[in-house]
C-alpha cells in the first residue's frame, strides 16, 4: 500500500459537491479548513446526466437528501484542460473517476493521473439515467468486476488509489477484492438507497430519475458503521464521508476509523464564506476534542481505547 | 421549501412573454429566484415578478410548456433560494429584455427608482406603464418602437445613488464598462441543477450563482473573469457567452 | 391470494412499537385513529434480546432512529394467554411472527392463528445480539429461504400473510419467492442499514449490540421506493412502513402503493394521548386530501395518474 | 439529549446507597427521569436527586458499577424523560427506601412540604437533617432505629393538600388505601428499554410507563389494575409483584 500524502486538515470536500477547479480555489481563498478537494466523477465521456429536477432537499434540517445527477462529465480532454488551467494553491487534489467498464476506469485514471495527489474510484453510484444500460450499478456490487476496476486502475496510475464503496451492497466482500487488487485505502462511502419522494401535490415522482441517492444525517449510521467495518478488517486509510455536519460527527468517523472525512450535504444552501466558516468550525472543534495531541490518536480509537482525557474538557 | 400551486391567470405579455399568477404568495427577497417544475418536463430557475407570479420569456421546450399553462394547472416552486439584492438607494433599475422582469420586485420595494429599459422592440418593455407611475422611464429599443432607437448603453451613464442591472451578459458587461462598481449589482445566469450549493454546475469563476448570488456587486466581478466570458453546459463543459 | 380484512381507518402501529396488547386497548381508548394493531414479533421460545442501551435517539428532529432490541419475546404459550385475556375492542389484530428456520416459523404461526386477522412475518431484522448465530438475517436476504419459510406458514394458518420485507437485500427477488409461496400481500418494509452510532464523550459504540436498524424519516425514501417497486411488479396489498409522521408522508406511501400504513417510530416521546392525536391528525390530512373519495383511490395513484383534485384545495 | 458527564463526587449515604455528583447541571422536571449509560454495562432509569446528581441503591450488577464510580469517570444521561408533578399544593412527601431520593427534588420546589419516611433501619432514611431545615419529618422504620417503629403506613393518613408517594409497589399501594386518588401521585418503576414510548416494554394496564409517567395520580390507578400487581420482566413476560 502507497501511504496517503498528508492532508491537513483532514477535511475534504465530498465528489460531485463543489466539484469543479475554481470552487476549489474560490474555497481557498475564502479560508476553508479543507486540507484537500475531489473533483466530480470524471467519466470517460461527455455525459449529460439526469434530467432536472436532480435533488430533494430536506424540508427539515436532518432529513434525508435525494440525488439524482446521474454522473454528468464533461470529455476527459476537457477535464485536463481545466485542471491543468486551474492549479490549487495549498490544497491537494483528489480526482474521482468512474466509468462504463474497467477498461474505460483505466483510461481516464491514467489521463487524470498526472493531475491527481488521489485517484479516488467511484464504485457505487446509485444513480442513473432512466433506460440507461449501464455497469456502473453492478460494478459496486459484485466483487469480482469491482476488484477487475481496481486492478486497471492500479496498472495506470503510481499515485494512491482509494476505492469508494457503495454501501448498497455487501462492502466488505467488495472491499476485500478492491484491497487484493491494489487499492491503498477506501472510501466510505457513497449514497444510500436509492430513494424515492413523491410530491402530494401533484401525485407525482419528484426526480426526473425517479429514484435518488440518500445523503446527510440519514446516511451517517450506515457510513459510519461501513467505516467502522473497514477499520476492524483492513486496517487501512480510510475517507468517511455520510452526514458530516459538526464536529462531533467528524469526531465519530475519526474514532471509527476515518483519517480523511468528507463533507457533502452539509454545505446545503451555504455560501463560500458561510460554507469555510462551517469547515474551519468543525476543525477548530475536533482539534478541541483532541486538546493538542495528534489527529492520527483519534483514528480507529473506539476500537482500543477510551475517549481521550481533553474530551470532556 | 417546496409547495405546489396553481395557475390562477397566464396574462400574455408579449409575443415571447407571459406571466403565471398562482393562488398563492411566496415571501421572498428581491434577486432571490425559485426553481419551477412541471413533472416529466425540468425544473428551471426562474425570478419571481409578482409575490404571486413570474414572467416568462419562451426560450426553449421548458418555457414553451410553461407559457401554455392555463389555469387551474398545478407547478411545483422550490425556494425562495439565492442572496438577493442589499437595500438600494435610489436606484436606477436597468433591465434588458425579460431582465425587466427581474426587477419589478426590486422596483416595488426601492424609493425612487429610475428605470432604464432596453429591447429589441417595444413588445420587450415589460410594465412599462407601471414603471412611469413610479419614477422616471427612459427606453431604447432596437428598432426605435419605443424611445429611443439604440442599445441600452446608449442611454448610460445616468446619476443615481445605485444601480441594479439585469439582462443579457453581454449586456451587463457593456453596462459595468460605464458604471461604479461599488454602487452597481448585476443578476448572473448560469445553468442551474441543484440551485443550493451543492453541485457546482452553476459556478461563474468559482462562486456559485445559486448560493453566493445570483446577485453580485460589481467589485466582486472585478475577480470573476469568466463574467461575459463562459459558463458551464448541462455536461460541465465549458461555452462561450 | 386471500384479500386483507378491511382496516379502518389505513393505519396501524408497526411491529416492535407499542407491542402489547394491553397497550393496544389504552390506545383504542384514548381514540386513537388506528384500525389495526400488529404485536410485537413473536418468536419460537421466550428470548431476552439485547442489554441497554437498545435505542440511540434523534437529537434533532428528522434524524435516524437506532435500535437493537434484536426481538426480545415472551414464549408463544405466554402471548397466547396474553391475547386470550386481552382483546381488542373494534380494531384488527395483525401478529407478527419470527423464527429461526422455517419450521420455528410455521410453527409460531400456527399458535397465533387463531388470535390474528392477518400474520405478518419479519423477514428482516438487521439486529442480533452480539455472538447469537441466527438464520434471521439471512433468511431476509434470500429468495430462496423466504419462500420456504412462507411457504410453511402458509400451511399453518388460513388467515392473509403478509410477508414483511427488509430494505437490505434484493427485495424485489425475495418478494417474488414469498408472492409465489403464498404470500397475500408485502410489509415495505424493515429498518435499514444496520448503522452505528459512537458517542463522543466515551469514545465508544452506544448500542450494546453495537449496530442497529434505522427507522424514521431518514428511511422513509428508501422504504416508500420498495413500495413503488412492488407495488409495480406485485400489484398486490402493501403495508408501507418507514418514517410515517405526517399525512403527507401517509399519502406519499399511498400514492406510491400502500393501502396499510404504520406508524413507528413517528410515536417517540408521546404520550398516550399525545400518539392518538397524531394518528388522528394524519387521518384528518389524509382524508381532506381526499376530499371526500375513498381511500382506495389513493392507492397506486402515482402509476396511473395525477392526484386528485381536492389535493390541492 | 444525549451527554456525557463526569462523576466529581461519590457520597455514601449508607452502606447500600450512594449519591454521584456530576459536573453539569440537569434541566430536569421533578418526576422526571435520565437514562444512565455505562459502558458495556448497560443504561437503566434513575431520577436526580440533585440537578446535578443521582441516588443510586445497589440493587445488582449495574448499580455495583454505578456505585464504585470515582471522581474523572465518565458516564452517559440521556433525558429528561416522562412526566414528573404538577404543581403540588401543601404537599406530603411519602417516601419509602431509596424512594425517598426520588422526593428531594420535587421537597426543593414545593412550598411548605411534609415529610412521610419510612425504611427498614436509619440508615435508609436519606437526607433527614436536611428535610427537617424544609418542614416537619415523620419517620417510621421496622427496627426502630429512628422514628417509631413499625411501616410508613403507620403514619397515615395526614392532612396536606396532596401527596405523592415514592416507594416499594407494594407499600404505594398500601399507602393508596388511605389516600385520596384526586390529589395523591404515584412513581411508578418498570423495567425500561427505549425510555421514549416505542417498545411498550414499561406497561403498567396498557400505559407506558416512561412517557405517560412515570408520576401516575391515584385516580388513573383506578383504570390501572396491573399496578401492585404485575409487571413484564425482560422478555415481555409477566412477573408478579
Ligand atoms: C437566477 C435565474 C433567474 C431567471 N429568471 C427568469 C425569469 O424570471 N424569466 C425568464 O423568462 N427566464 C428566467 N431565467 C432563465 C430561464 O431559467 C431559462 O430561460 C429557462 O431555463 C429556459 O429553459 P427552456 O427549457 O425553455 O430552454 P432551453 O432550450 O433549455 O435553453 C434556453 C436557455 O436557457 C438556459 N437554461 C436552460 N435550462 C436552464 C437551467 N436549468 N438553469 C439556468 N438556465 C437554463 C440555457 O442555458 C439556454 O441559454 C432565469 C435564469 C436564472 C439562472
Ligand atoms: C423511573 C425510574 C426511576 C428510578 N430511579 C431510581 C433512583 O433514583 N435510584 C435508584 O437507586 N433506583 C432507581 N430506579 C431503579 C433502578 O433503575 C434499578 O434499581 C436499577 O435498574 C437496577 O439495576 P441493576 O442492574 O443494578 O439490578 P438488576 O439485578 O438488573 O435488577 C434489580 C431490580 O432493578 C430492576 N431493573 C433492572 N433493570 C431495569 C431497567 N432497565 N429499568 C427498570 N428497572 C430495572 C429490575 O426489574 C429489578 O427489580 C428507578 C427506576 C425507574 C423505572
Ligand atoms: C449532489 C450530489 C452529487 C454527488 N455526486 C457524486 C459523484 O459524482 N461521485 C461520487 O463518488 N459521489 C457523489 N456523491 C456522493 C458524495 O460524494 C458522498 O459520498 C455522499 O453524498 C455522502 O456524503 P454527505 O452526506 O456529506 O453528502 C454525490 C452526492 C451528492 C449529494
Ligand atoms: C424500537 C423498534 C422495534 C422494532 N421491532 C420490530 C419487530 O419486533 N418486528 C418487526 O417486524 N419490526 C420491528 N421494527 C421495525 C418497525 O416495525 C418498522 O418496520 C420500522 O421501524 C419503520 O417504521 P418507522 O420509521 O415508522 O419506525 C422495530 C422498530 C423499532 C424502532
Ligand atoms: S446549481 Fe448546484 S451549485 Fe448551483
Ligand atoms: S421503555 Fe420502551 S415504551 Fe417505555
Amino acid at each position: 500500500m502507497t501511504a496517503l500524502p498528508e492532508i491537513s486538515p483532514p477535511l475534504i470536500n465530498a465528489s460531485g459537491i463543489l466539484s469543479y477547479p475554481e470552487v476549489f480555489r474560490a474555497f481557498e481563498a475564502s479560508g476553508a479548513a479543507l486540507g484537500g478537494y475531489v473533483t466530480k466523477s470524471v467519466g470517460p465521456a461527455e455525459k449529460m446526466g439526469n434530467e432536472n429536477p436532480v435533488v430533494v432537499c430536506p424540508e427539515v434540517e436532518g432529513q434525508p437528501l435525494l440525488n439524482s445527477l446521474a454522473l454528468p462529465t464533461q470529455s476527459p480532454e476537457d477535464w485536463e484542460t481545466d485542471l491543468a488551467e486551474t492549479r490549487l494553491e495549498n490544497a491537494r487534489l483528489i480526482v474521482s473517476i468512474y466509468g462504463g467498464d474497467s477498461a474505460e476506469f483505466g483510461e481516464v485514471a491514467a489521463r487524470m493521473s498526472p493531475f491527481a495527489d488521489i485517484i479516488e474510484v467511484n464504485l457505487g453510484c446509485p444513480n442513473k439515467v432512466p433506460g440507461e444500460v449501464t455497469l456502473m450499478e453492478s460494478i459496486g456490487q459484485r466483487p469480482d468486476l469491482s476488484g477487475e476496476v481496481i486492478g486497471r486502475v492500479r496498472g495506470a496510475t503510481k499515485k494512491p488509489v482509494i476505492a469508494k464503496l457503495s454501501p448498497n451492497s455487501d462492502y466488505l466482500a467488495v472491499a476485500a477484492a478492491c484491497m487484493d487488487a491494489g487499492a491503498d485505502g477506501l472510501g466510505c462511502g457513497n449514497t444510500l438507497g436509492p430513494g424515492l419522494a413523491i410530491d402530494t401535490g401533484t401525485g407525482k415522482a419528484i426526480l426526473a430519475g425517479v429514484t435518488g441517492g440518500i445523503s446527510g444525517p440519514a446516511l451517517k449510521p450506515v457510513n459510519l458503521r461501513m467505516t467502522y467495518e473497514c477499520y476492524a478488517r483492513f486496517g487501512c486509510p480510510i475517507i468517511g464521508y455520510g452526514g458530516i455536519e459538526s464536529w462531533e460527527d467528524a469526531v465519530e468517523y475519526a474514532l471509527a476509523g476515518a483519517c480523511l472525512l468528507g463533507i457533502g450535504t452539509a454545505f446545503l444552501g451555504k455560501s463560500t464564506s458561510e460554507a469555510a466558516g462551517l469547515t474551519r468550525r468543525i476543525w477548530e472543534g475536533v482539534q478541541a476534542y483532541l486538546g493538542g495531541a495528534p489527529f492520527s490518536e483519534l483514528v480507529g480509537r473506539a476500537h482500543r481505547e477510551p475517549a481521550p482525557e481533553s474530551a470532556r474538557a | 421549501m417546496r409547495e405546489s400551486v396553481r395557475v390562477i391567470r397566464n396574462l400574455v405579455e408579449s409575443p415571447w412573454t407571459n406571466t403565471l399568477f398562482f393562488d398563492r404568495e411566496i415571501a421572498c427577497e428581491p434577486g432571490q429566484f425559485m426553481m419551477v417544475w412541471l413533472p416529466r418536463l425540468g425544473e428551471k430557475p426562474f425570478t419571481l415578478s409578482y409575490p404571486n407570479g413570474i414572467t416568462v420569456k419562451r426560450a426553449g421546450a421548458f418555457t414553451d410548456a410553461l407559457t401554455a399553462l392555463e389555469p387551474g394547472d398545478t407547478l411545483g416552486l422550490r425556494g425562495p433560494l439565492g442572496r438577493g439584492y442589499p437595500p438600494l438607494e435610489r436606484p436606477a433599475l436597468i433591465g434588458g429584455g425579460v431582465g425587466i422582469a427581474e426587477l419589478r420586485l426590486l422596483a416595488l420595494r426601492s424609493e425612487s427608482p429610475t428605470f432604464i429599459l432596453g429591447g429589441r422592440t417595444a413588445e420587450e418593455i415589460l410594465y412599462f406603464d407601471e414603471f412611469q407611475s413610479l419614477g422616471p422611464v427612459k427606453v431604447a429599443t432596437e428598432d426605435g418602437s419605443l424611445g429611443e432607437k439604440g442599445l441600452i448603453t446608449d442611454l448610460l451613464p445616468v446619476d443615481a445613488g445605485s444601480y441594479a442591472v439585469c439582462g443579457p451578459e453581454r449586456m451587463m458587461v457593456a453596462c459595468r464598462s460605464v458604471l461604479p462598481d461599488d454602487r452597481t449589482y448585476y443578476a448572473i445566469e448560469r445553468y442551474m441543477k441543484c440551485a443550493v450549493g451543492l453541485c457546482g454546475q452553476c459556478t461563474c469563476s468559482g462562486l456559485r450563482v445559486c448560493v453566493d448570488g445570483p446577485i453580485f456587486q460589481g467589485a466582486k466581478l472585478e475577480h470573476m473573469p469568466d463574467f461575459g466570458r463562459r459558463r458551464r453546459s448541462k455536461s460541465g463543459r465549458w461555452e462561450k457567452i
